[in-house]
């Protein structure tokens, strides 16, 4: 092919020979695009003035919010429906008059899964468009690389996914699982005799900070129960990690014997190749379990779940949860796809992280009511005991320590993408930030003490 | 068999491509100051024998010394064009993107050419004046600061002979110089050729016999990778043995 | 032209290749049928009546005499009624129940017509460790044919003896689970050695170190094999992956002087194209007939890709050509364009259904398990390379694609047409791609990432292989992929790669050009 | 008329670039802090970080002009040096935290949760600000040496240097990634609170780092103008036109490209420590393929083979990019692979080139300035 190659290429005059040929019309292209772009530039703008029209018609200048989900990028893939469920909320409530009588306008960015953006895109919204509460992030490295923004500016986010804990910021309200919440009753179920009175566990993860810290604490959990540390494996795997075959081979030696587990907190587009790959070495749901952390309905939607039936997951909320509130949210949701022409459209499954945007969003308009106000300082003061019917059930705030009081659900991937509720907390339990088997002594408190104290 | 005399002498070089001997056992000679001419079939190695001695390629075996005893074999390229070789192409390589002043400013002979020097190094007095004697020879001087990609053919052939001269070689190869040439210009080509030669020698690798009678003394026939004849144009023109060559092959190729 | 023609002959010889897949599992459904076994012992009606009852009683006693009972004389035709038992009784119920409706399925599972359903409940049989077991397990094991279901029915019956207290059956347990190699007995076993040789152990523990750790022994040097080969295995399967998507890379690199980084994206069109055609089977044909989309969707994928490639070639890449380092920025480009506008079309993660001849495996030989897709895509590979070969350098068309390549003007001369050869050439390296995306929705999703995944591998297989030599190719994709997987289980997946990346910049020290370089008087020209 | 060679130092660009000089240096620093929020001259102290970020963005488009745009060598893993350099100048600022952090231990955070008990040793060094410093340019400058030697001796060019450093980008990523490597792992550094004892969130510090990389950049546009216009600079051009002529005149042009490569992984390197404080975080994201590819598409947008055009084309992009995303964020994809591809196809001199088709046709060309030789003689 190199002989294709003349003795010297004459890149450069070839190049300038088609820029002339082309250059007649390029002031045109030009002149064409600017008047496009112009027109594009007005119509925005009568649009805008539109908004403000409606808005000061409702009482006052309407309440402004931001929304900091990727809708592009990797992450996207995820992040989308937090974007669509909120806004859902932001309409919901529009239409039921607003909070205090005033029109919430939500402003979204797009971070672009690109983790320095994200503080890029949270600094503007808090400086420049001065929006009263955000919400936002999926990953924890999105939150990590915006919290100093928010920390900076005192401004409010909301942050919808479960996470690993061992963070007690004043400016963040988590509306996902601790660890406590999540990964530690999963296994604890897993160990019990109904669980199936399972005795090893093999960790596996994506290699970030939410499977390294949560899986630092189960360890500790699984020392303290006596489990030996040789019957526990750890093992991570980058994004996007395709080729799964070592590590079911590993499994598969760990498990021979029976009584192992595999503890997942793969993320994202990994999952599938792995659970095929588990499936096509000839591993079972009865041999060795997967219970997974990161696998919802939405990302089960359009997967081939037949490699993953009779799997586990631990949430706490299930699409699947039968409450009245429940359906009406799914119903309202579905319907909000199609209404608004977003792909899948009816066919769009709820899942955990989106109930807690959802309830997150409510949470925030009942704190503003109770504050009659829309200042971060005293809206943060309401938001702690709030209660909220949400479509799992009913939640509370905690009194100070920005957490969820949430159930957790056990439940086990169905054919169709659903999961069956295998186990169901009693109760609510209570948000830990601060492990109690990693950091006994450390407690997150934002009344009585400054945020994180030792106890 | 050493000869004072010898500023090249090649000695069973064999260059082996998989199989196919581009060169085999070729022997091959020049004195000091002498203007050779080597002429051949189509693949009979004539570029390959230009490429080895300048060290684009490596030979299979065999022996290049130059001037006096120095094996230029195993050597590379930049080395050996420090010993004083230098290399026309057959298509013309200038830098298309710098004026015909930097093109020759570059190939100026100096003391170092490593990265930092040049990085510093400023024109001197006498080496402008000798690119200025140059662009005289080669006939350029009109053209000094136009790019050198928009001169016409012939003129980037004579650049670059320009570029070669400037390095100083005490030994010139050049690759068929006047291809795509104009009448004009060959003779043009022919007359600066034979200007430079008496400063240094000149091995010219050529096909059209009517140039190849303008400037040679004495002619090399190559075939198959190994020397078939030398001499004057006219003996070699005479000799069977080449006839044969050209006639034979010329019977297989239509 | 002879395009049309040949890439028939390439579908052909693919088609083939599943062939021998078929064969594969319509074998192993023959050795499923065998004979379901009678169900043996039929005891008086009334105890197990009572059983029934006594099992929902408060009184331990009374309820483990129950279990016993309808563990020993029960069959599958108890289960729904203990289900129905176990729906309304509270925990402590359900939880003695549960083992007994686990145990009779799994007696009755083992005579079921399915293969992996009987080997699935020989091994589940060993977690309850009841002896019935042992007596269930060696009757089935006589009556068995398929070695590996077999296999695992004695070896489960092992493993329930091992945990006897009887001093002899223990013993021969030991040796027996040694001779069979089997795995599963490994960490029972290796408690048995930490048993015995701790301070405190009895006498009868101490007695079986001894033929313990030669059992552990026979088990450790057969899995040491046993791991080597399935390492190999996975080496060559990942190797495969690398080549059938290279292939296509190394066509229009080494023929046309185009580094296309947009190939990629042509593998994930054909996994698209996979998962529409998937998606129109669904909802148009009958679900017995579904299996079928897979074989249908290769053409569709091959047509597909090819029909990007020739927009591709069309649009951007003929007026880049002899501009290799444009050819890379411009590809990159469009596969940037591709990705986004498969993330906006398609959304989501999605995924295909494998048909059924392709899920699961086979068990070669105790500790390697073969999955059928991975033998699969080896094979495919295979045939790739061998149409291709065929293609290039047995058909009229590939003499006038190699002469294109080789002299351009002279071809057009002639009477070559190359500005069609250039485009079908390009259209079919894209359509490779299609069968590669095709292939890989078989072992991973169907995203936008796809390309991504495997594209900086496969062009380092092409530069490590040389351009233009079909040979340096392949054995560069399996150097690449072997030694990734024999780096994998020591350093992880990450430094593998690292290590690989290393290994490719330094032999290219040793060797510039590649592995087989296109040597001669052009070759660094 | 035969054309005639266009060097930069086009009297107009001159001009030019004196003006977004002083636009850069001196007016935008004063539109920040003179007029009152309101009005429509302010220029908020978000933009300026932003300009900020893009100014280095603009450093690191120089690096790669200078290898690619005039030596023809395409590195595909510049983002590798940055991510150097960034990480180098993030791991001081991260020691600097202190007990400020999260778990209000003298280690960084990360380190606690992946419970690393002891700073590894070669953190040491960033504990001084010098270390930083110095590790932030002769880090990447020192790898780039190492990688280039290998490279370029062995004579890997063209596309097989192109693909051999983007398998390095890949690398790279990965690693960087992983958090045995003790940076950080995915979330990178971040969380930063001050540098040399100023408070990083005090609007001033950011207006101070602002100055400073303007001057930064001026600085390496006139070291890389000073290496373009010496003979040096000659030889690039002259290797990317014909390498084997260079090569036959003497020159060993793996030692320039070597060099060049050395001089853009330093200033990747800068644009990397100029980048940290500024935008607060450093992740590997920064770091991989496609990072690593989007500093070749500014400079194919502003014009490869000038150097305004370099840091034209990086501001522009970015600056884009900033804006469509928050009106099409779905579309940018599009629009970033499409200019990859219009650009390369159609436009391959870049807005520089096109601006100068546009000018350069109203008049006949203007004389330019002539070649060093003939100024000289």
């Amino acid at each position: 092919m190199d002989k294709n190659l003349p003795q010297d290429v004459p890149g450069i005059e070839e190049a300038t020979a088609t820029t002339e040929q082309t250059g007649s019309s390029r002031r045109e292209f030009l002149g064409q695009s600017g008047r496009v772009a112009a027109g594009v530039g007005v119509a925005a703008l009568l649009g805008n003035l539109g908004n403000y029209a409606l808005s000061y018609a409702a009482g006052g200048p309407p309440i402004k919010i931001g929304i900091l989900h990727s809708l592009s990028g990797t992450m996207a893939i995820s992040e989308v429906s937090l974007r669509d469920v909120v806004l859902m909320a932001v309409e919901e409530i529009n239409k039921a008059g607003g909070v205090m009588g005033r029109q919430v306008e939500a402003k979204v960015v797009d971070p672009a899964s690109n983790w320095d953006l994200f503080a890029e895109k949270a600094k503007q919204l808090l400086l420049e468009d001065k929006v009263s509460v955000v919400f936002g992030c999926w990953t924890s490295v999105s939150r990590k690389s915006v919290l100093p923004v928010f920390e900076k500016n005192n401004g409010m986010l909301f942050y919808p996914v479960q996470y690993e804990g061992e963070e007690c910021s004043r400016n963040v309200f988590y509306t996902g699982a601790a660890v406590n919440q999540q990964a530690a009753p999963a296994v604890e179920y897993l160990m019990s005799h109904e669980g199936g009175g399972y005795k090893k566990f093999y960790l596996l993860g994506t290699d970030y900070v939410y499977p390294r810290t949560t899986n630092k604490i189960l360890r500790a959990m699984l020392l303290a129960k006596k489990v030996p540390a040789s019957n526990i494996e750890e093992e991570y795997t980058p994004f996007h990690h395709q080729d799964y075959q070592t590590i079911c081979g590993k499994i598969k030696k760990f498990s021979a014997g029976g009584g192992a587990a595999v503890i997942s907190t793969i993320n994202g587009d990994s999952n599938v190749p792995f659970y095929k790959e588990f499936g096509n070495q000839g591993l079972r749901a009865e041999d060795a379990p997967i219970m997974a952390f990161s696998v919802a309905e939405d990302e089960l939607r359009g997967m081939d779940t037949s490699a993953l039936v009779g799997h586990l997951a631990a949430w706490n909320y299930y699409q699947s949860v039968d409450t009245p509130q429940n359906k009406k949210f799914v119903t309202n949701f579905k319907a909000y796809c199609k209404r608004n022409n977003l792909p899948d459209g009816e066919n769009r499954v709820t899942d955990d992280p989106m109930e807690a945007a959802y309830f997150g969003v409510y949470v925030w308009k009942q704190a503003v009511e109770k504050a009659g106000s829309i200042e971060v300082d005293k809206v943060r003061a309401a938001v702690y005991n709030q209660k909220f019917l949400a479509p799992g059930g009913e939640i509370m705030m905690d009194c100070c320590n920005q957490h969820t009081h949430k159930p957790v659900l056990i439940g086990e991937i169905l054919k169709n993408g659903q999961f069956k509720v295998v186990h169901r907390s009693k109760g609510l339990v209570k948000p830990e930030p601060w492990s109690e088997y990693t950091n006994p002594e450390k407690g997150c408190d934002w009344i009585s003490h400054q945020g994180t104290y030792q106890k | 068999m050493t000869d004072d005399n010898l500023i090249l002498n090649c000695q069973n070089v064999v260059m082996d491509y998989d199989g196919f001997k581009a060169l085999n056992n070729c022997n091959f000679s020049v004195h000091y100051n002498e203007l050779r001419v080597v002429i051949g079939p189509n693949g009979a190695g004539k570029t390959t024998l230009l490429d080895v001695i300048c060290g684009k390629t490596k030979p299979t075996s065999g022996k290049v010394l130059f001037g006096n005893g120095v094996n230029l074999v195993g050597k590379n390229a930049e080395d050996i064009t420090k010993l004083g070789v230098g290399r026309k192409f057959q298509a013309p390589s200038i830098y298309a993107n710098l004026s015909v002043w930097q093109n020759l400013d570059l190939s100026v002979k100096r003391a170092s050419k490593g990265v930092f020097p040049t990085l510093m190094g400023r024109s001197t007095p006498a080496e402008r004046e000798r690119i200025d004697e140059t662009l005289e020879t080669i006939g350029l001087t009109e053209h000094v600061h136009d790019r050198a990609g928009s001169l016409s053919h012939g003129q980037k052939q004579w650049l670059e002979i320009g570029m070669v001269i400037l390095q100083d070689p005490s030994l010139l190869l050049v690759d068929e110089p006047v291809a795509g040439m104009s009448d004009k210009e060959t003779e043009q080509t022919g007359q600066l050729l034979t200007k430079l030669s008496g400063k240094q020698a000149i091995v010219v690798i050529e096909h059209d016999m009517d140039f190849v009678r303008q400037i040679a003394n004495i002619v090399t026939v190559l075939a198959e990778g190994t020397v078939v004849c030398e001499g004057t144009v006219e003996t070699v023109q005479a000799d069977e043995h080449v006839r044969a060559i050209y006639l034979g092959r010329a019977k297989v190729a239509h | 032209m002879g395009l049309e023609r040949a890439s028939k002959y390439v579908l052909a010889l693919i088609l083939l290749a599943i062939f021998p897949i078929g064969l594969l599992s319509a074998s192993a459904l023959a050795a499923d049928a065998v004979p379901s076994a009678t169900a043996e012992s039929v005891s008086p009606a009334t105890s197990i009546e009572q059983a029934l009852i006594d099992v929902k009683s408060d009184d331990v006693a009374v309820r483990d005499k129950a279990v016993a009972l309808l563990i020993e004389n029960g069959d599958a035709s108890l289960i729904p009624k203990l289900d129905e038992i176990r729906a309304e009784a509270d925990r402590v119920v359900r939880l003695a129940i549960k083992p007994v409706i686990d145990l009779l399925k799994n007696h009755a599972n083992l005579t079921s017509e399915q293969a992996d359903t009987r080997r699935s409940a020989a091994a589940d049989l060993v977690g309850a460790g009841r002896p019935e077991a042992i007596t269930w397990l060696e009757a089935a094991a006589a009556k068995e044919q398929v070695w590996w279901v077999k296999y695992t029915m004695e070896e489960s019956a092992q493993l329930i003896q091992l945990r006897s207290e009887d001093h002899a059956v223990k013993l021969s347990a030991i040796k027996k689970l040694g001779e069979l190699r089997s795995l599963n007995g490994l960490s029972a076993l290796k408690e048995l050695l930490e048993a015995g040789t701790q301070s405190g152990a009895t006498e009868q523990q101490r007695a079986l170190v001894d033929s313990v750790q030669a059992s552990i022994g026979q088990i450790d040097s057969w899995s040491w094999w046993a791991g080597s080969i399935e390492t190999l295995f996975r080496g060559i399967s990942l190797s495969s992956i690398l080549l059938i998507m290279s292939l296509g890379l190394a066509i229009v690199f080494g023929l046309m002087g185009v580094i296309n980084m947009a190939h990629g994206e042509l593998m994930m069109v054909g996994a698209y194209a996979t998962f529409i055609t998937q998606q129109a089977f669904v909802a148009w044909f009958s679900p017995e007939n579904f299996d079928w989309y897979f074989p249908v969707a290769l053409p569709v994928a091959f047509l597909s890709a090819a029909l990007f490639g020739w927009v591709l070639e069309a649009t951007v890449i003929r007026f880049l050509y002899g501009r290799l380092l444009e050819t890379l920025l411009a590809t990159w480009g469009v596969s940037l364009i591709l990705m986004q506008a498969a993330r906006v079309y398609f959304g989501d993660l999605t995924a295909v259904v494998a048909p059924q001849a392709l899920r699961g495996g086979a068990q070669v030989m105790v500790g390697v398990y073969l999955p059928y897709n991975r033998i699969f895509i080896i094979i495919l590979s295979i045939v790739c390379v061998l149409g291709i070969y065929f293609l290039l350098f047995r058909s009229n068309l590939g003499v006038r694609v190699r002469s294109v390549t080789q002299n351009r003007n002279m071809s057009a001369c002639l009477g070559i047409p190359t500005r069609k050869v250039d485009s079908y050439t390009f259209a079919f390296a894209s359509g490779l791609a299609g069968i590669a995306g095709w292939a890989l929705t078989m072992v991973g999703n169907v995203d936008p990432g796809l390309g991504q995944n495997y594209i900086v591998d496969a062009f380092m297989v092409v530069v490590t292989g040389g351009v233009g030599k079909l040979a340096g190719t392949i054995w560069a994709s399996l150097g690449i992929g072997g030694l990734n997987k024999l780096i994998e289980p020591i350093s992880g997946a990450v430094y593998g790669k690292v290590f690989i990346l290393v290994g490719v910049i330094l032999f290219l020290q040793w060797r510039p050009q590649g592995l087989f370089a296109a040597k001669g008087r052009n070759a660094d020209a | 008329m035969p054309e005639q060679v266009v060097t930069h130092q086009d009297s107009r660009e001159t001009l030019l670039l004196y003006a977004v000089g002083v636009l850069f240096l001196i007016v935008v620093p004063l539109l920040n802090i003179l007029p009152t929020e309101d009005s429509w001259l302010h220029i908020s102290d978000f933009r300026l970080n932003q300009f900020g970020k893009f100014l280095a963005f603009a450093i690191l488009a120089l690096g790669l002009d200078l290898i690619w745009g005039y030596c023809g060598v395409l590195s595909m893993g510049q983002g590798v040096f940055f991510g150097f350099g960034a990480y180098c100048m993030g791991m001081y600022l991260t020691l600097q935290i202190g007990k400020e952090s999260v778990y209000g231990s003298e280690l960084p955070d990360f380190m606690v949760w992946t419970q690393v008990k002891e700073l590894p040793l070669f953190w040491y060094p960033f504990k001084s600000f010098v270390g930083g410093f110095l590790g932030a340019i002769l880090v990447p400058a020192l790898f780039a040496t190492i990688f280039g030697f290998l490279a370029f001796r062995s004579r890997i060019k063209g596309v097989y240097f192109a693909i051999i450093t983007q398998a390095l980008a890949f690398a790279a990523w990965l690693v960087f990634n992983r958090n045995e490597t003790r940076l950080g792992g995915t979330n990178g550094l971040t969380d930063f609170k001050q540098l040399l004892g100023y408070r990083l969130s005090d609007p001033s510090t950011q207006r101070g780092l602002y100055i400073i990389t303007v001057v930064a950049l001026i600085a390496s546009y006139l070291v890389c103008r000073w290496i373009v216009a010496s003979r040096a600079g000659k030889v690039l051009i002259a290797i990317r036109d014909s390498e084997s002529r260079v090569t036959f005149s003497g020159y060993t042009p793996w030692m320039f490209k070597l060099f060049v490569f050395v001089v853009a992984a330093g200033l990747a390197g800068l644009a990397g420590m100029l980048y940290v404080p500024q935008v607060g975080i450093i992740t590997p994201a920064q770091i991989g393929v496609l990072p690593s590819l989007e500093v070749v598409i500014w400079v194919a947008v502003g014009g490869r083979g000038t150097l305004i055009g370099a840091i034209l084309g990086a501001v522009a992009v970015n600056y884009g990019r900033s804006v469509l995303t928050n009106y099409f964020p779905e579309a940018w994809p599009f629009i970033l692979g499409g200019l990859f591809v219009i650009v390369v196809t159609m436009f391959p001199d870049g807005l520089l080139g096109m601006i100068r088709k546009l000018t350069d046709r109203k008049k006949t060309p203007t004389p330019l300035i002539k070649a060093e030789g003939s100024t000289a003689a």
